[in-house]
């Protein structure tokens, strides 16, 4: 039997994945987009989850919102990473360090 | 008018500043005069304030009250009572003479530097008007703005570091008295001084709005340990800047002392009076030693400040053990009245003194005492009103100086023979420090030969230091108008000091 | 159903859609050397703005679109003061942008965009809106701190920006979806209710702390504030100003919105967290700022313990924080206009002047922007008689309000250390000698010293007579 | 006739309008004009004062005791200012009018040559005028304004010649040592308003017994007794003033300044003011045995010691500033063993005897162009016989030559010593009769080496111009012009001090120290009245003046004065032979017991040790270093730490969101537990 708790611990374990990606890659900043939409789609199993589980379906539209949404992030983020390159010609996070202090 | 004079006092020279500002700094002359016009007029207009206060009655009095911010119930309410009226008559007065001192002596940014000297006048002014908690604060801080721009931008060599040290030195002491006041509203709902006077506090809570009290009021006036801001501030001030920064700054610190800590937390006073009193005397003989070490001459007369200030303290706290240890209101009042005294007299002393060493260093650039000697030899008239103030400054008595520490010390005795012992050392050091001041700078042949050079006081100059004598003669000699003018208002002190809020 | 009455409520959102598509529209249509047109236009267009947020002020709170949009008092001050923000913003950075041949449309548009993000946000009456709102400032300005597309710094600055905000996004939402578990219901009104009796305790108190990360990144309180600094540094100089203004609104408004609208039932328990990240943003915010040599990064700091104090508002979790809090938001950012717009009109092409050293001897070369510069560092100090010392001082009231003496008393201290690098800037302007070479000129634009001395000087003004504005923040929460 | 206000203030006014004049408009009126306004105001001082002492003393007029104004009035303290006048007042404003008048005419020959003409006059008149405030006050504030304002100027009469680096010392260390004794007084006055409630004299002495058995609690469990302390802390005062032992040190010194002004305030009348003191507030001191014990050993003490110093000195004017000493000590010693009158009729008649003694010094310094060390003077008397004859009266007044005024006055005193049996008195007894001996030892060894024996200084015509002023720079013994004798301005006020020095103590002994003239100015109690019990075998000055010849004193004279005559006269080597006999003494008087070192060590640079310590310890290193700047660098410091978490890197920066994550939910968990 999948209960809630199931599909929470996964969408927590998705969540502390992303987290980590998030500070444990110095490569690529790439990774981190990716590391971004998966945190999004860790809260879209527990919105999923929890509407399903509290017979609203709300929670459901909510993740509609966050999918368009995190597309129109993955988009400005992917800009931001071009202007970057074109920049600094590194997408390196270990060499993004330029203020500080 | 009279309905709104204090308004009128605090605002004129604000307002005064504007125009002034406008002369630009192509027109120092312009900015000069009309600087001393608005000096002028408000302190014509501090004179209307001694026929319309009545003395005999004492009390509040000429009282304006608006509400200010109607959420808070704060008001922006003014009124005054001999104390004030004295002290706002010392502001005006150093107003006129300060603008005067530095009429050729600022040529840089002539009409920032009077500018910023009217916005201080008015803000004094504000301090020693203001009823309400809230707008005491307001001036109270104010003040530091336009004071850090004087020494900041017509100082000394190491004007940042004093600058520095004052703004964040009385800042810190303030910031506690501001949470002080927000505790007391939070208990009463309003910021009326007077409403607190008769708010019942715990100890324990008067204890800590004593201390919040105390470090902003101490580190203004200042009080040894928290003093050391004053020297430096002092030496790299330009001599208007200490003139006014002796001559009424610091009397705010210890106006604060009358208006807070005495009526709104008098059982805390009483219990930690051992405290003041302690370090009142260590002002007055620590600080005496040191001042007899200094080679400047500018600290010197900054350390001996802090020294008469303690004098002022003393007398404030003396009178809670003459009233509530031996109920001795006339010893009380005397000791009290020693202090207000001490305040007005010193206002004169040490300006008139921060003036005779502007003087010297407009002629040779130094402050350092070693620089001089012998300048009696060519400023005689100099020479002789230096000698005068040294004398008002060493309590000599006939002139200023003699008054409040004689009142201070008789109270004192009055209350412990010791007290009143370590008190009177001042008679001591403080003759041996300023004299040898004296000796080293105004007798003796001409070593350095740029003394030799320089020129008597001019006519500008005579006027200041003639003004400054003849204040700190005619206190020294008659007493009676000021003590008459306060006395009522030092009695209410004394008396709401008698009454227990526990 | 939605109604008219419904859109009629969103008025002023709606308007500022369709003019920032007209503008959008416009700009394609313009030729390059007309785009001063356009700047005049944008500016119309957000003070009309205004004046539909006033006048259709209504008498009492109403929602719309079922509780998903919320106007009341509190909406409506935070939007006006906003859109008056971004109205400085425009003005103050058009020299600034020509110079920089930056002065093109989609500034305009895309910060319209932003300060639409900052209505809703402001007056959202459902997680959903929060959310929405939230990402439409914040897509907005990676955008705009990308603006400069030439400055590698700029680049950086949108990378770190996007990167943290994303994630604090993340976490926001995933408190949502806890706190949607546990209540299960996203309105405002009824989670209020919820709380106290949530099936799932725990899961609702985790979605509270994942949600505290959101609003503290927001507003950029330790130790959620990393990206800050580099932010107002790498950003063109008029970004800051925005991101220091109506974005601290915004931010403002959304945890005004959480906290108080959903979870005003667990104050105690979010009380305490409040406190600590105050007392940490005072701390690290102002010791940081003491040692920084380029102004707008020791802006940056002075925002993080500015943040810290406003924090203290909400801990008071009463009417009286939030109105001390919301007096200070709006003190800030008429602080941080001010003083940045100093900045903008000093900067010339080839000339940021937002080193702390370019400043030096300013009394001299301009005595009025000296002056201006000056009352803003004071005021961001909290000296009285200008508007940062009553905000200060409504903060820390509110605390002893709170019973929480010790925190007024952090509060005060660290107001003492951070005294020290606004003096420092005086210091710079009046005390010392311009350096060789500095350029003394300043920019020439009639408008923009105007308004700034206007912006400035109402910093005496609210010094001397705040009451109204204080009566308007007190009467927005006591209902 | 009851005396008028405005015949008191016109005394007390009238040198200050000179002053003011001469002072102010010193440029304007020039230095004649200086000289005769001082002279007028002085000249109707005197006359008036002259009056009010016919009128109180001899015409009957009653006591005048009013004030003029109020200094301060706080509750029932009424501080004024006002005239009490009396018939020791009116002595006294007599002795100080009438010296100074003289010392004025005086001036205008002594100092012919000096720049500082005017300023003189007009400090000598300010003086004049604080003196009188000093003795007409009726209350212990006015007291103790006269008393330091005197202070002050003597203070600028010391450092008249400010160029000289020793009048400057000399001048600072007067005012200081003076504020030491002021220091006691000022706190003898608080004493007397703790108690009495009151700083009128009248008041305070009618409510004196009623400090009887009151005390004033020193340490928990220690009390003394009121009276005690009170008279203890205002004689500290006039140990000051009057240079007692150990606050003397400042007397010898302030010879720096001109001879007027050594012999007008350093000997005649300012010094005394001490005296005057202790005298008018006898109802205080008759209540304390054991104060009056204590004045009695401090006077006695300086009587001898400070005396025998004078025998080594050989600055002419330093000899007889160390016999003021001397005197002033006797005039103690009279205190302490409350023959109060007795004092004041010393003070009278060594106003008078030692003003002519410091004229005539300052005669004879004018003669030798500034010289003032003895052994370059001798048989002088050919050149300046008014001088030799008439500093010869002043000598043989000082030796207590009977019939001359200071045999009757000292006598009187050494006499009373000898019947008191206060504590003390057979130390005092010693004191004083040795001192006699000291005392015509100095004085005819002073008088010998000045107008006596042989010349030792030479005259070189044509040495240059030798100018007024700078003094000490020629050569020792050389002088440009043969002595001569002064001109009448100078002459004429040595005669005119000549005739008092050598009559007044025959004709006023009898009412003075007899007769009760004082009245109840002074207050003795039965119990110590000395004079009393002396009044009844007094049988006239005349007997007593042929009583004198075979007195213990005036043996000790006589042979003192047949030891000086052999050695200066007959014998000059023998003088060198027992300086070297006696080295070790002659030594210690050399070297003025060391007092002078010990203070100088201990005050002087023990002071400025200590205020450096102060500063460099205290203010300095531990307030600026520690609390100020220390703070101050710590923040700093931590800013610098705090800085370096700002790393730059994303992943930092993410790590401590994550970070403050956790913080939360750990605190979440506190909470819960």
């Amino acid at each position: 039997m999948i209960t809630l708790s199931h599909f929470i611990v996964l969408g927590a374990i998705l969540f502390c994945i992303a987290v980590a990606g998030l500070f444990i890659n110095r490569k690529n900043v790439i990774v981190l987009l990716m590391a971004i939409e998966l945190m999004l789609l860790a809260v879209n199993i527990n919105f999923v989850a929890f509407s399903r589980f509290n017979h609203d379906v709300a929670g459901q539209v909510f993740v509609f919102f966050i999918l368009t949404v995190a597309a129109a992030e993955s988009a400005i983020g992917l800009a931001i990473l071009v202007l970057l390159f074109r920049n600094r010609s590194t997408v390196n996070v270990a060499e993004i360090d330029s203020m500080k202090g | 008018m009279f309905n709104h004079l204090l308004s009128l006092l605090i605002w004129l020279p604000i307002i005064g500043a504007v125009p002034v500002l406008l002369a630009g700094s192509g027109r120092p002359n312009a900015a000069r005069w009309l600087a001393l016009l608005f000096m002028v007029l408000t302190f014509v207009v501090s004179l209307f304030l001694l026929p319309q206060y009545n003395a005999t009655a004492g009390g509040m009095q000429l009282v304006e009250s608006h509400v200010w911010i109607a959420s808070l119930g704060v008001h922006y309410g003014l009124a005054v009572d001999g104390i004030s009226v004295a002290l706002i008559v010392l502001t005006t007065i150093v107003g006129i003479l300060v603008v005067v001192g530095a009429w050729e002596v600022i040529k840089v940014n002539t009409h920032q530097y009077m500018a910023a000297m009217l916005v201080l006048e008015g803000l004094m002014i504000g301090v020693f008007c203001a009823t309400d908690a809230l707008l005491f604060y307001v001036f109270f801080e104010a003040m530091l703005i336009p004071m850090f721009i004087l020494i900041g931008v017509w100082g000394g060599p190491r004007r940042v570091y004093a600058t520095l040290k004052f703004f964040i030195y009385t800042f810190l002491g303030s910031v506690f008295m501001l949470i002080a006041l927000m505790y007391l509203y939070e208990r009463s709902g309003t910021f009326d001084m007077h409403v607190w006077a008769s708010l019942p506090l715990t100890m324990k809570e008067q204890t800590w709005l004593f201390f919040g009290f105390l470090i902003a009021f101490a580190i203004k006036v200042p009080m040894v340990p928290v003093h050391t801001w004053l020297p430096d501030a002092h030496v790299e001030a330009p001599t208007g800047g200490s003139v006014v920064l002796a001559a009424v700054m610091l009397k705010v610190g210890t106006y604060g002392m009358l208006r807070f800590i005495l009526p709104i937390v008098p059982d805390a006073g009483e219990h930690f009076t051992w405290l003041i009193v302690v370090l009142s005397l260590i002002a007055i003989i620590y600080i005496g030693y040191v001042a007899l070490v200094q080679e400047d001459m500018k600290k010197l007369v900054a350390y001996s400040s802090i020294a008469h200030m303690g004098f002022v303290t003393l007398g404030i706290f003396i009178a809670f053990m003459l009233i509530r240890h031996d109920g001795n209101v006339d010893a009380a009042r005397l000791g009290m009245q020693g202090a207000m005294v001490q305040m007005i007299s010193h206002g004169f002393v040490s300006g008139a003194m921060f003036t005779c060493i502007g003087v010297m260093y407009d002629r040779l650039h130094t402050r350092l005492i070693k620089d001089y000697g012998g300048l009696i030899n060519v400023m005689p008239w100099f020479g002789f009103f230096y000698v005068l103030f040294a004398m008002a400054n060493c309590g000599l008595p006939g002139t200023s100086g003699f008054v409040g520490e004689f009142m201070v010390i008789l109270a004192s005795f009055s209350a412990n023979p010791w007290i009143g012992l370590f008190a009177a050392f001042t008679l001591i050091i403080g003759a041996g420090y300023t004299l040898w001041l004296v000796k080293r700078v105004l007798w003796g042949q001409i070593t350095n030969p740029h003394v030799a050079e320089m020129k008597e006081i001019n006519g500008r100059e005579t006027f200041v230091l003639a003004a400054f004598a003849a204040l700190v003669l005619f206190i020294g000699i008659w007493p009676e108008p000021l003590v008459h003018l306060m006395d009522s208002s030092v009695t209410q002190l004394v008396q709401q000091l008698a009454v227990h809020k526990i | 159903m939605p109604t008219f009455n419904d859109i009629l409520v969103l008025l002023p959102e709606f308007y500022l859609v369709a003019a920032a598509c007209l503008l959008l529209l416009l700009d394609a249509f313009m030729k390059p050397e007309q785009r001063g047109v356009l700047h005049w236009i944008s500016i119309a267009v957000l003070l009309v703005a205004i004046y539909l947020v006033i006048a259709g002020q209504p008498p009492e709170t109403v929602t719309a679109f079922g509780g998903m949009f919320v106007r009341d008092r509190a909406a409506e001050i935070l939007k006006v003061f906003s859109l008056l923000s971004v109205v400085l913003v425009f003005i103050y950075s058009r020299p600034y942008l020509v110079d920089r041949k930056l002065f093109q449309g989609e500034f305009y548009t895309v910060m319209i965009f932003a300060v639409i993000g900052v209505m809703l946000l402001v007056s959202a009456g459902n997680l959903v809106m929060i959310y929405l709102g939230l990402e439409l400032l914040t897509l907005s300005s990676y955008g705009l701190v990308a603006l400069n597309r030439d400055s590698p710094l700029s680049s950086e600055a949108a990378m770190k920006y996007f990167v943290l905000g994303a994630l604090s996004s993340g976490m926001l939402l995933y408190g949502m979806s806890m706190v949607y578990g546990a209540a299960g219901t996203l309105d405002l009104a009824a989670l209020h209710g919820a709380t106290a009796h949530a099936g799932m305790p725990h899961l609702m108190l985790f979605g509270l702390i994942f949600m505290l990360v959101g609003i503290a990144f927001k507003l950029g309180a330790a130790p959620f504030h990393m990206w800050i600094p580099d932010v107002y540094q790498g950003a063109s100089t008029p970004v800051t100003t925005f991101i220091a203004s109506a974005s601290k609104l915004a931010a403002f408004g959304m945890a005004y919105r959480l906290l108080e609208g959903g979870m005003a039932d667990l104050a105690h328990y979010w009380q305490p967290m409040l406190a600590v990240i105050a007392v940490l943003s005072m701390a690290i915010g102002n010791l940081v700022a003491i040692v920084q040599t380029n102004l707008k990064r020791m802006l940056a700091y002075s925002t993080i313990s500015h943040m810290g104090y406003l924090i203290i508002g909400l801990v008071n979790a009463g009417p009286e924080g939030y109105s001390a809090a919301m007096f200070y938001a709006i003190s800030y950012a008429l602080m941080a206009t001010a003083a940045f717009g100093v900045i903008l009109a000093l900067a010339r092409a080839g000339f940021e002047c937002e080193e702390i050293d370019d400043f030096k001897g300013l009394n001299q070369r301009s005595p009025w922007m000296a002056f201006l510069m000056m009352l803003a560092m004071f005021s961001l100090a909290g000296v009285p008689p200008l508007y940062g010392f009553f905000a200060k001082y409504l903060v820390l009231q509110a605390a002893i309000d709170a019973h929480m003496l010790w925190l007024a008393i952090v509060g005060v201290v660290f107001a003492i250390i951070g005294l020290y690098y606004y003096l420092r800037v005086v210091k710079m302007m009046y005390f010392d000698k311009a350096e060789e070479g500095v350029l003394t000129k300043l920019q020439p634009d009639a408008t923009l010293r105007v308004v700034l001395s206007l912006n400035a000087l109402v910093l005496v003004a609210l010094g001397i007579y705040w009451g109204p504005l204080l009566g308007w923040c007190k009467q927005a929460f006591v209902g | 006739m009851p005396l008028s206000t405005s015949i008191l203030l016109t005394i007390a006014l009238a040198p200050l309008v000179g002053c003011l004049l001469a002072g102010f408009l010193g440029k304007q009126i020039g230095r004649a004009g200086a000289h005769c306004v001082t002279i007028l105001g002085l000249l109707i001082s005197c006359g008036l004062s002259f009056y009010v002492l016919y009128q109180i003393g001899f015409a009957g007029a009653p006591a005048y005791n009013h004030n003029l104004y109020t200094w301060f009035e706080i509750g029932h303290l009424n501080a004024s200012v006002g005239f009490m006048i009396d018939r020791l007042t009116a002595m006294m404003m007599v002795v100080v009018t009438f010296v100074s008048l003289l010392v004025h005419i005086y001036t205008i020959g002594y100092m012919a040559d000096d720049d500082g003409y005017q300023r003189f006059f007009s400090y000598i008149s300010l003086f004049t005028f604080s003196m009188l405030m000093l003795v007409m006050s009726n209350n212990f504030l006015q007291l103790f304004f006269g008393w330091e304002a005197v202070g002050l100027v003597s203070y600028l009469l010391i450092g008249f010649w400010y160029k000289k680096p020793t009048a400057i010392f000399a001048n600072l260390k007067a005012f200081l040592v003076n504020r030491v004794g002021d220091f006691g007084f000022l706190l003898g006055i608080a004493a007397v308003l703790y108690f009495m409630g009151t700083l009128d004299y009248a008041t305070a002495f009618a409510a004196a017994p009623t400090l009887v058995g009151k005390t004033l609690a020193i340490t928990q469990g220690t009390h003394w007794d009121a009276a005690t302390v009170i008279c203890i802390l205002l004689f500290i005062g006039a140990m000051g003033k009057s240079a007692q032992v150990p606050l003397h040190v400042w007397l010898p010194d302030s010879m720096e300044g001109p001879t007027p002004i050594s012999a007008l305030i350093h000997a005649a009348t300012m010094v005394t003011a001490g005296i005057f003191m202790v005298a008018r507030m006898s109802p205080f001191f008759e209540l304390s045995t054991t104060a009056l014990s204590f004045v009695l050993v401090i006077g006695a003490t300086g009587a001898l010691f400070t005396g025998m110093i004078g025998i080594v000195q050989n600055d002419i004017k330093r000899v007889i500033a160390y016999s003021t000493l001397s005197q002033l000590g006797y005039m103690t010693v009279a205190l302490g063993v409350s023959v109060y009158a007795g004092a004041v009729f010393h003070l009278m008649t060594h106003a008078f005897f030692k003003a002519l003694l410091f004229l005539g010094a300052g005669s004879v310094i004018i003669a030798m162009h500034h010289e003032q060390d003895m052994r370059y003077m001798g048989g002088l008397r050919k050149y300046m016989p008014i001088t030799w004859i008439t500093m010869w009266v002043g000598s043989l007044a000082l030796c207590a030559v009977p019939f001359f005024s200071g045999f009757y006055s000292k006598d009187a005193i050494i006499e009373a010593v000898g019947e008191s049996h206060r504590w003390g008195a057979s130390y005092a007894y010693f004191c004083v009769v040795a001192g006699a001996f000291v005392t015509a030892l100095y004085t005819f060894r002073q008088m010998y080496l000045t107008f006596h024996g042989k010349e030792r200084f030479t005259v070189v015509e044509h040495h240059g111009h030798g100018h007024h002023d700078d003094h000490g720079h020629h050569e020792p013994g050389v002088l440009a012009h043969a002595p001569k004798e002064s001109p009448w301005v100078v002459t004429l006020p040595l005669i005119l001090l000549a005739i008092p020095s050598a009559l007044v103590g025959f004709f006023t002994v009898k009412p003075l120290l007899f007769g009760h003239w004082f009245g109840s100015a002074i207050h003795v109690n039965p119990a110590n009245d000395i004079l009393g019990e002396m009044g009844e075998h007094f049988h006239g000055a005349l007997a007593m003046a042929l009583d004198g010849f075979i007195s213990l004193p005036f043996g000790l004279v006589v042979l003192a004065f047949a030891i000086t005559t052999y050695i200066y006269l007959f014998n000059p080597a023998m003088a060198d032979k027992v300086k070297s006999l006696l080295k070790p003494l002659w030594t210690v008087l050399d070297r003025k017991y060391w007092v002078d070192n010990v203070y100088y060590a201990l005050f002087a640079t023990g002071s400025q040790k200590l205020g450096r310590l102060f500063w460099k310890a205290g203010d300095t290193a531990v307030v600026d270093g520690v609390m100020v700047n220390g703070s101050a660098a710590t923040v700093r410091r931590i800013a610098a730490g705090t800085r370096r978490l700002q790393s730059g890197y994303l992943y930092h920066y993410a790590f401590a969101m994550i970070v403050g994550l956790i913080l939360l939910l750990g605190g979440y968990w506190l909470i819960g537990q």
